[in-house]
Protein backbone atom coordinates (compact mmCIF):
# COMPACT_ATOMS: atom_id res chain seq x y z
CA UNK A 1 0.00 0.00 0.00
CA UNK A 2 1.97 3.39 -1.33
CA UNK A 3 -0.61 5.94 -1.78
CA UNK A 4 -1.15 10.12 -2.06
CA UNK A 5 -4.58 10.42 -0.65
CA UNK A 6 -6.50 13.70 -0.33
CA UNK A 7 -8.41 12.91 2.97
CA UNK A 8 -7.83 11.63 6.32
CA UNK A 9 -4.92 8.96 7.43
CA UNK A 10 -6.79 5.56 8.62
CA UNK A 11 -4.20 4.66 10.94
CA UNK A 12 -5.96 0.63 11.08
CA UNK A 13 -5.45 0.41 6.72
CA UNK A 14 -1.93 0.94 7.69
CA UNK A 15 -1.88 -1.52 10.20
CA UNK A 16 -4.10 -3.83 8.46
CA UNK A 17 -1.54 -3.47 5.21
CA UNK A 18 1.24 -4.64 7.12
CA UNK A 19 -0.20 -7.82 9.42
CA UNK A 20 1.23 -11.13 8.55
CA UNK A 21 1.38 -14.15 10.85
CA UNK A 22 5.21 -14.46 10.78
CA UNK A 23 5.98 -10.77 11.78
CA UNK A 24 6.67 -10.17 15.59
CA UNK A 25 6.71 -6.67 15.68
CA UNK A 26 4.95 -3.34 13.39
CA UNK A 27 5.96 -0.12 14.03
CA UNK A 28 3.42 3.05 12.74
CA UNK A 29 4.70 6.47 12.44
CA UNK A 30 2.08 8.84 11.96
CA UNK A 31 3.60 12.69 11.19
CA UNK A 32 0.84 15.27 12.63
CA UNK A 33 0.74 18.96 11.86
CA UNK A 34 1.97 20.60 14.96
CA UNK A 35 0.86 24.03 16.37
CA UNK A 36 4.14 25.26 16.59
CA UNK A 37 7.38 25.37 14.24
CA UNK A 38 10.09 27.51 14.90
CA UNK A 39 8.35 29.53 16.86
CA UNK A 40 5.53 30.31 14.40
CA UNK A 41 2.20 29.55 15.44
CA UNK A 42 1.03 27.04 12.80
CA UNK A 43 -2.85 27.34 11.70
CA UNK A 44 -2.46 24.26 9.06
CA UNK A 45 -0.28 22.66 6.87
CA UNK A 46 -1.21 22.34 3.26
CA UNK A 47 0.24 19.86 0.58
CA UNK A 48 1.24 19.29 -2.98
CA UNK A 49 2.68 16.19 -4.76
CA UNK A 50 3.79 14.74 -8.03
CA UNK A 51 1.49 12.24 -7.02
CA UNK A 52 2.43 9.51 -9.64
CA UNK A 53 6.42 9.64 -8.97
CA UNK A 54 6.11 10.49 -5.22
CA UNK A 55 3.52 6.87 -5.45
CA UNK A 56 6.84 5.34 -7.73
CA UNK A 57 10.15 6.90 -5.05
CA UNK A 58 7.45 5.73 -2.35
CA UNK A 59 7.71 2.41 -3.44
CA UNK A 60 11.77 2.47 -4.38
CA UNK A 61 12.03 3.33 -0.26
CA UNK A 62 10.61 0.44 0.64
CA UNK A 63 12.18 -2.01 -1.80
CA UNK A 64 15.76 0.01 -0.50
CA UNK A 65 14.32 -0.62 3.02
CA UNK A 66 14.00 -4.81 2.72
CA UNK A 67 17.55 -4.51 1.25
CA UNK A 68 18.86 -3.15 4.28
CA UNK A 69 16.45 -4.89 6.97
CA UNK A 70 14.49 -8.63 7.01
CA UNK A 71 11.09 -7.17 6.91
CA UNK A 72 7.58 -8.39 6.52
CA UNK A 73 5.62 -5.89 4.92
CA UNK A 74 5.76 -2.02 4.30
CA UNK A 75 2.71 0.52 3.83
CA UNK A 76 2.88 4.36 3.24
CA UNK A 77 0.46 7.07 2.39
CA UNK A 78 0.92 10.53 2.42
CA UNK A 79 -2.06 12.97 2.73
CA UNK A 80 -1.97 15.99 0.10
CA UNK A 81 -4.46 19.10 0.34
CA UNK A 82 -5.25 20.69 4.12
CA UNK A 83 -4.08 19.36 7.23
CA UNK A 84 -5.31 20.81 10.14
CA UNK A 85 -3.60 21.03 13.30
CA UNK A 86 -3.50 17.77 15.03
CA UNK A 87 -4.27 15.49 11.91
CA UNK A 88 -1.66 13.01 10.02
CA UNK A 89 -0.11 14.20 6.63
CA UNK A 90 2.46 11.44 6.58
CA UNK A 91 1.54 7.28 7.73
CA UNK A 92 4.89 4.56 7.42
CA UNK A 93 3.57 1.10 8.98
CA UNK A 94 6.37 -1.40 8.71
CA UNK A 95 6.17 -5.06 10.14
CA UNK A 96 8.76 -7.53 10.59
CA UNK A 97 9.91 -10.67 12.53
CA UNK A 98 11.50 -8.73 15.65
CA UNK A 99 11.13 -5.41 16.68
CA UNK A 100 14.51 -3.74 16.03
CA UNK A 101 14.12 -3.68 12.46
CA UNK A 102 10.52 -2.79 12.53
CA UNK A 103 11.41 0.28 14.21
CA UNK A 104 15.32 1.18 12.42
CA UNK A 105 13.60 0.40 8.83
CA UNK A 106 10.44 3.29 9.92
CA UNK A 107 12.38 5.92 10.99
CA UNK A 108 14.90 5.48 8.03
CA UNK A 109 11.79 5.59 5.64
CA UNK A 110 10.39 9.25 7.21
CA UNK A 111 13.61 10.68 6.67
CA UNK A 112 14.11 9.26 3.50
CA UNK A 113 10.41 10.30 1.86
CA UNK A 114 11.42 14.02 3.34
CA UNK A 115 14.70 14.17 1.18
CA UNK A 116 13.55 12.33 -1.69
CA UNK A 117 9.57 12.31 -2.45
CA UNK A 118 8.07 14.77 -4.67
CA UNK A 119 5.86 16.12 -1.79
CA UNK A 120 6.05 19.98 -0.26
CA UNK A 121 4.51 21.65 2.22
CA UNK A 122 2.82 25.32 2.79
CA UNK A 123 3.02 26.28 6.37
CA UNK A 124 -0.06 28.83 7.23
CA UNK A 125 1.09 30.61 10.09
CA UNK A 126 -0.24 33.41 12.28
CA UNK A 127 0.99 36.56 9.89
CA UNK A 128 1.41 34.37 6.84
CA UNK A 129 2.91 31.40 4.54
CA UNK A 130 5.69 29.99 3.99
CA UNK A 131 6.44 27.00 1.70
CA UNK A 132 9.58 24.76 4.01
CA UNK A 133 12.46 23.72 2.85
CA UNK A 134 13.50 27.31 0.91
CA UNK A 135 13.42 30.04 3.53
CA UNK A 136 17.03 29.50 3.98
CA UNK A 137 18.97 32.53 3.84
CA UNK A 138 16.12 34.62 5.46
CA UNK A 139 12.69 34.58 7.52
CA UNK A 140 9.30 33.91 6.30
CA UNK A 141 7.39 37.21 4.72
CA UNK A 142 4.45 38.33 6.22
CA UNK A 143 1.12 37.54 4.76
CA UNK A 144 1.04 41.25 3.31
CA UNK A 145 3.91 41.04 1.23
CA UNK A 146 3.39 37.39 0.46
CA UNK A 147 3.40 38.09 -3.54
CA UNK A 148 6.78 39.74 -3.61
CA UNK A 149 8.08 37.00 -1.17
CA UNK A 150 10.83 35.09 -3.14
CA UNK A 151 12.33 38.81 -3.80
CA UNK A 152 12.58 39.38 0.04
CA UNK A 153 13.77 35.85 0.90
CA UNK A 154 16.71 35.88 -1.38
CA UNK B 1 12.14 19.39 -30.76
CA UNK B 2 9.34 20.14 -27.93
CA UNK B 3 9.41 19.51 -24.38
CA UNK B 4 6.71 19.88 -21.52
CA UNK B 5 7.39 21.71 -18.08
CA UNK B 6 5.24 20.79 -15.16
CA UNK B 7 6.56 22.57 -12.09
CA UNK B 8 5.66 22.35 -8.09
CA UNK B 9 4.92 24.54 -4.93
CA UNK B 10 6.89 27.53 -5.26
CA UNK B 11 7.64 27.70 -8.77
CA UNK B 12 4.05 26.88 -9.65
CA UNK B 13 2.71 30.04 -8.18
CA UNK B 14 5.55 31.54 -9.83
CA UNK B 15 5.64 30.08 -13.35
CA UNK B 16 1.94 28.09 -13.41
CA UNK B 17 1.59 24.50 -13.61
CA UNK B 18 2.87 23.48 -16.63
CA UNK B 19 4.73 24.84 -19.69
CA UNK B 20 5.58 23.24 -23.27
CA UNK B 21 8.96 24.79 -25.12
CA UNK B 22 10.88 23.96 -28.77
CA UNK B 23 14.19 23.35 -27.58
CA UNK B 24 17.30 22.44 -29.85
CA UNK B 25 18.85 18.74 -29.63
CA UNK B 26 21.12 18.26 -27.03
CA UNK B 27 19.61 20.79 -24.56
CA UNK B 28 20.01 19.51 -21.00
CA UNK B 29 17.44 19.50 -18.53
CA UNK B 30 19.82 22.18 -16.51
CA UNK B 31 20.60 24.45 -19.97
CA UNK B 32 16.44 24.79 -20.12
CA UNK B 33 16.22 25.59 -16.72
CA UNK B 34 18.62 28.40 -16.85
CA UNK B 35 16.88 29.44 -20.21
CA UNK B 36 13.47 29.62 -17.75
CA UNK B 37 15.43 31.56 -14.96
CA UNK B 38 16.73 34.37 -17.08
CA UNK B 39 12.80 35.18 -17.97
CA UNK B 40 12.07 34.82 -14.34
CA UNK B 41 14.89 35.81 -12.53
CA UNK B 42 12.97 35.63 -9.46
CA UNK B 43 12.88 31.90 -9.21
CA UNK B 44 16.75 32.15 -9.48
CA UNK B 45 17.32 31.86 -5.83
CA UNK B 46 15.19 28.52 -5.83
CA UNK B 47 17.44 25.35 -5.41
CA UNK B 48 16.21 22.98 -8.03
CA UNK B 49 15.63 19.37 -8.96
CA UNK B 50 14.99 17.88 -12.23
CA UNK B 51 12.48 14.40 -13.16
CA UNK B 52 11.56 13.20 -16.80
CA UNK B 53 8.99 10.68 -17.15
CA UNK B 54 9.07 10.93 -13.43
CA UNK B 55 12.58 9.84 -12.61
CA UNK B 56 14.67 12.07 -11.07
CA UNK B 57 17.46 12.88 -13.59
CA UNK B 58 20.47 14.91 -12.98
CA UNK B 59 21.26 18.97 -14.68
CA UNK B 60 22.81 17.49 -17.64
CA UNK B 61 20.20 14.96 -18.83
CA UNK B 62 19.94 15.23 -22.00
CA UNK B 63 16.18 15.82 -22.86
CA UNK B 64 14.44 14.39 -25.91
CA UNK B 65 11.56 14.94 -27.60
CA UNK B 66 8.47 14.47 -26.03
CA UNK B 67 10.13 14.61 -22.54
CA UNK B 68 8.07 16.37 -19.29
CA UNK B 69 10.92 17.52 -17.39
CA UNK B 70 9.39 18.42 -13.87
CA UNK B 71 11.11 20.94 -11.90
CA UNK B 72 11.31 20.64 -8.33
CA UNK B 73 11.79 23.18 -5.36
CA UNK B 74 13.42 21.41 -2.25
CA UNK B 75 11.49 18.54 -1.37
CA UNK B 76 9.34 19.18 2.38
CA UNK B 77 6.78 16.30 2.32
CA UNK B 78 6.66 14.16 5.94
CA UNK B 79 5.60 16.26 9.21
CA UNK C 1 -3.30 5.05 29.99
CA UNK C 2 -1.37 2.31 31.18
CA UNK C 3 -3.51 -0.82 31.48
CA UNK C 4 -3.44 -4.71 31.65
CA UNK C 5 -6.30 -6.08 29.70
CA UNK C 6 -7.63 -9.47 28.68
CA UNK C 7 -8.77 -8.68 25.23
CA UNK C 8 -7.78 -6.92 22.08
CA UNK C 9 -5.79 -4.07 22.07
CA UNK C 10 -7.12 -1.24 20.05
CA UNK C 11 -4.56 0.60 18.40
CA UNK C 12 -6.69 3.65 17.87
CA UNK C 13 -6.85 3.99 21.67
CA UNK C 14 -3.52 4.27 22.15
CA UNK C 15 -3.12 6.78 19.30
CA UNK C 16 -5.87 8.75 20.54
CA UNK C 17 -4.74 8.65 24.35
CA UNK C 18 -1.17 10.27 22.98
CA UNK C 19 -2.50 12.56 20.09
CA UNK C 20 -1.52 16.49 21.08
CA UNK C 21 -2.06 19.84 19.38
CA UNK C 22 2.02 19.63 20.25
CA UNK C 23 2.86 16.75 18.76
CA UNK C 24 4.42 16.15 15.08
CA UNK C 25 4.99 12.70 15.24
CA UNK C 26 3.16 9.65 16.68
CA UNK C 27 5.32 6.22 17.18
CA UNK C 28 2.66 2.95 17.61
CA UNK C 29 4.66 -0.43 18.62
CA UNK C 30 2.47 -3.25 18.82
CA UNK C 31 4.07 -6.57 19.59
CA UNK C 32 2.23 -9.45 17.83
CA UNK C 33 2.24 -13.71 18.09
CA UNK C 34 3.88 -14.62 15.22
CA UNK C 35 4.01 -18.34 14.32
CA UNK C 36 7.76 -18.66 14.93
CA UNK C 37 10.16 -18.83 17.25
CA UNK C 38 13.35 -20.24 17.54
CA UNK C 39 12.93 -23.12 14.81
CA UNK C 40 9.45 -23.92 17.31
CA UNK C 41 5.97 -23.74 15.30
CA UNK C 42 3.91 -21.30 17.60
CA UNK C 43 0.44 -22.08 17.62
CA UNK C 44 -0.10 -19.37 20.74
CA UNK C 45 0.94 -17.38 23.31
CA UNK C 46 -0.47 -17.32 26.82
CA UNK C 47 0.13 -14.56 29.07
CA UNK C 48 0.42 -13.97 33.06
CA UNK C 49 0.55 -10.43 34.88
CA UNK C 50 1.29 -9.08 38.12
CA UNK C 51 -1.38 -6.46 36.99
CA UNK C 52 -1.34 -4.08 39.77
CA UNK C 53 2.42 -3.89 39.78
CA UNK C 54 2.73 -4.29 35.88
CA UNK C 55 0.88 -0.87 35.18
CA UNK C 56 2.73 0.60 38.34
CA UNK C 57 5.90 -0.28 36.08
CA UNK C 58 4.80 0.51 33.07
CA UNK C 59 3.98 4.20 34.53
CA UNK C 60 7.60 4.36 36.10
CA UNK C 61 9.51 3.53 32.80
CA UNK C 62 6.95 6.54 31.36
CA UNK C 63 8.27 8.75 33.84
CA UNK C 64 11.93 7.41 32.92
CA UNK C 65 11.36 7.76 29.42
CA UNK C 66 10.49 11.74 30.04
CA UNK C 67 12.99 12.27 31.93
CA UNK C 68 14.97 11.30 28.82
CA UNK C 69 13.54 12.74 25.91
CA UNK C 70 10.96 15.49 25.34
CA UNK C 71 7.96 13.42 24.63
CA UNK C 72 4.28 14.70 24.81
CA UNK C 73 2.63 11.78 25.86
CA UNK C 74 2.86 7.87 26.70
CA UNK C 75 0.71 5.32 26.77
CA UNK C 76 0.85 1.31 27.19
CA UNK C 77 -1.21 -1.44 27.66
CA UNK C 78 -0.56 -4.97 27.74
CA UNK C 79 -2.92 -7.78 26.74
CA UNK C 80 -2.78 -10.92 28.87
CA UNK C 81 -4.60 -14.88 28.42
CA UNK C 82 -3.93 -16.23 25.21
CA UNK C 83 -3.12 -14.28 22.14
CA UNK C 84 -3.02 -15.54 19.28
CA UNK C 85 -1.19 -15.62 16.31
CA UNK C 86 -1.20 -12.30 14.56
CA UNK C 87 -2.86 -10.61 17.51
CA UNK C 88 -1.07 -8.05 19.80
CA UNK C 89 0.13 -8.78 23.14
CA UNK C 90 1.52 -5.73 23.80
CA UNK C 91 1.01 -1.98 22.49
CA UNK C 92 2.85 1.03 23.20
CA UNK C 93 2.55 4.78 21.82
CA UNK C 94 4.67 7.67 21.90
CA UNK C 95 3.68 11.48 20.73
CA UNK C 96 6.59 14.18 20.56
CA UNK C 97 7.36 17.01 18.75
CA UNK C 98 9.84 15.71 16.61
CA UNK C 99 9.76 12.07 15.36
CA UNK C 100 13.46 11.10 16.47
CA UNK C 101 12.42 11.27 20.27
CA UNK C 102 9.29 9.36 19.40
CA UNK C 103 10.88 6.49 17.64
CA UNK C 104 13.69 6.55 20.48
CA UNK C 105 11.70 6.57 23.20
CA UNK C 106 9.56 3.92 22.20
CA UNK C 107 12.20 1.69 21.19
CA UNK C 108 13.28 1.76 24.85
CA UNK C 109 9.87 1.86 25.95
CA UNK C 110 9.35 -1.95 24.95
CA UNK C 111 13.11 -3.24 25.50
CA UNK C 112 12.70 -2.40 29.20
CA UNK C 113 8.93 -3.65 29.43
CA UNK C 114 10.01 -6.64 28.42
CA UNK C 115 13.40 -6.56 30.76
CA UNK C 116 11.76 -5.18 34.10
CA UNK C 117 7.47 -5.30 33.57
CA UNK C 118 6.00 -8.38 36.36
CA UNK C 119 4.43 -10.41 33.13
CA UNK C 120 5.18 -13.88 31.88
CA UNK C 121 4.55 -15.38 28.62
CA UNK C 122 4.39 -19.17 27.96
CA UNK C 123 4.81 -20.43 24.78
CA UNK C 124 2.26 -22.89 23.13
CA UNK C 125 4.68 -24.52 20.14
CA UNK C 126 3.70 -27.17 17.62
CA UNK C 127 4.68 -30.17 20.54
CA UNK C 128 4.94 -28.57 23.87
CA UNK C 129 5.08 -25.43 26.01
CA UNK C 130 7.79 -23.30 27.41
CA UNK C 131 8.04 -20.03 29.63
CA UNK C 132 10.15 -17.89 28.01
CA UNK C 133 13.02 -16.61 29.81
CA UNK C 134 13.91 -19.70 31.37
CA UNK C 135 14.85 -22.12 28.85
CA UNK C 136 18.43 -22.13 29.17
CA UNK C 137 20.58 -24.59 30.23
CA UNK C 138 18.08 -26.79 27.91
CA UNK C 139 15.32 -27.28 25.24
CA UNK C 140 11.99 -27.08 25.91
CA UNK C 141 10.07 -30.28 26.95
CA UNK C 142 7.70 -31.89 24.49
CA UNK C 143 3.96 -31.74 25.85
CA UNK C 144 4.04 -35.60 26.98
CA UNK C 145 6.80 -35.06 29.31
CA UNK C 146 5.49 -31.23 30.44
CA UNK C 147 4.84 -32.98 34.29
CA UNK C 148 8.23 -33.05 34.51
CA UNK C 149 9.14 -30.45 32.72
CA UNK C 150 11.16 -28.71 35.68
CA UNK C 151 13.26 -31.34 36.08
CA UNK C 152 13.75 -32.15 32.33
CA UNK C 153 15.08 -28.71 31.87
CA UNK C 154 17.40 -28.45 34.82
CA UNK D 1 5.66 -12.66 62.15
CA UNK D 2 3.16 -13.54 59.31
CA UNK D 3 4.44 -13.18 55.53
CA UNK D 4 2.11 -13.79 52.57
CA UNK D 5 3.31 -15.53 49.53
CA UNK D 6 2.60 -14.71 45.63
CA UNK D 7 4.20 -16.74 42.85
CA UNK D 8 3.85 -16.66 39.11
CA UNK D 9 4.48 -18.50 36.10
CA UNK D 10 6.74 -21.20 36.26
CA UNK D 11 6.41 -20.84 40.40
CA UNK D 12 2.69 -20.61 39.95
CA UNK D 13 2.59 -23.91 38.48
CA UNK D 14 5.08 -25.81 40.76
CA UNK D 15 4.55 -23.77 44.09
CA UNK D 16 0.33 -22.49 43.85
CA UNK D 17 -0.65 -19.19 43.20
CA UNK D 18 -0.22 -17.79 46.85
CA UNK D 19 1.37 -19.09 50.24
CA UNK D 20 1.51 -17.84 53.93
CA UNK D 21 4.03 -18.44 56.28
CA UNK D 22 5.36 -17.78 60.03
CA UNK D 23 9.01 -16.55 59.76
CA UNK D 24 11.24 -15.07 62.60
CA UNK D 25 12.15 -11.20 63.17
CA UNK D 26 14.81 -10.07 60.74
CA UNK D 27 13.72 -13.02 57.72
CA UNK D 28 15.23 -11.80 54.54
CA UNK D 29 13.22 -12.54 51.48
CA UNK D 30 16.25 -14.18 50.02
CA UNK D 31 16.33 -16.85 53.43
CA UNK D 32 12.53 -17.07 53.19
CA UNK D 33 12.90 -18.32 49.35
CA UNK D 34 16.21 -20.38 50.33
CA UNK D 35 13.61 -22.59 52.78
CA UNK D 36 11.42 -22.76 50.25
CA UNK D 37 13.39 -24.24 47.94
CA UNK D 38 14.59 -27.01 50.02
CA UNK D 39 11.07 -27.81 50.59
CA UNK D 40 11.01 -28.10 46.88
CA UNK D 41 14.01 -28.49 44.79
CA UNK D 42 12.30 -28.50 41.55
CA UNK D 43 12.72 -24.62 41.93
CA UNK D 44 15.81 -24.15 42.77
CA UNK D 45 17.17 -23.74 39.60
CA UNK D 46 14.98 -20.63 38.84
CA UNK D 47 16.47 -17.38 38.75
CA UNK D 48 13.83 -15.44 40.84
CA UNK D 49 13.60 -11.91 41.51
CA UNK D 50 11.40 -10.18 44.38
CA UNK D 51 8.53 -7.70 45.01
CA UNK D 52 7.28 -6.79 48.68
CA UNK D 53 4.16 -4.61 48.14
CA UNK D 54 4.30 -4.41 44.62
CA UNK D 55 8.02 -2.94 44.09
CA UNK D 56 10.88 -4.86 43.54
CA UNK D 57 13.38 -5.48 46.31
CA UNK D 58 16.54 -6.93 46.52
CA UNK D 59 17.33 -10.46 48.13
CA UNK D 60 18.57 -8.83 51.40
CA UNK D 61 15.77 -7.05 52.25
CA UNK D 62 14.52 -7.56 55.84
CA UNK D 63 10.26 -8.71 55.41
CA UNK D 64 8.15 -7.01 58.40
CA UNK D 65 4.57 -8.87 59.86
CA UNK D 66 2.24 -8.49 56.91
CA UNK D 67 4.32 -7.73 54.15
CA UNK D 68 3.19 -9.93 50.61
CA UNK D 69 6.08 -10.99 49.50
CA UNK D 70 6.02 -11.95 45.22
CA UNK D 71 8.77 -14.34 43.82
CA UNK D 72 9.24 -13.71 40.20
CA UNK D 73 10.70 -15.82 37.30
CA UNK D 74 12.03 -13.72 34.31
CA UNK D 75 9.67 -12.03 33.21
CA UNK D 76 9.05 -11.85 29.55
CA UNK D 77 6.56 -9.77 28.64
CA UNK D 78 6.04 -8.01 25.29
CA UNK D 79 6.25 -10.20 22.42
Amino acid sequence: MFEIIDDAIDPMRLLAAVGDPSAGASVLFLGTTRNENVGRRVVRLEYEAFAGMATKEMRKLATQARRRWPLTRVAMVHRIGVVPVGESSVGIAVSAGHRTEAFEACHWLIDRLKEIVPIWKKEHFRGGTVWIGEQQGGPPVPATRSKTRRKAVR
Amino acid sequence: MRVRLRYFASLREALGTADERAVRDGTTAGALWSTLVREHPAVARVRVRFAVDERYVDADHVLADGDELAVFPPVSGGC
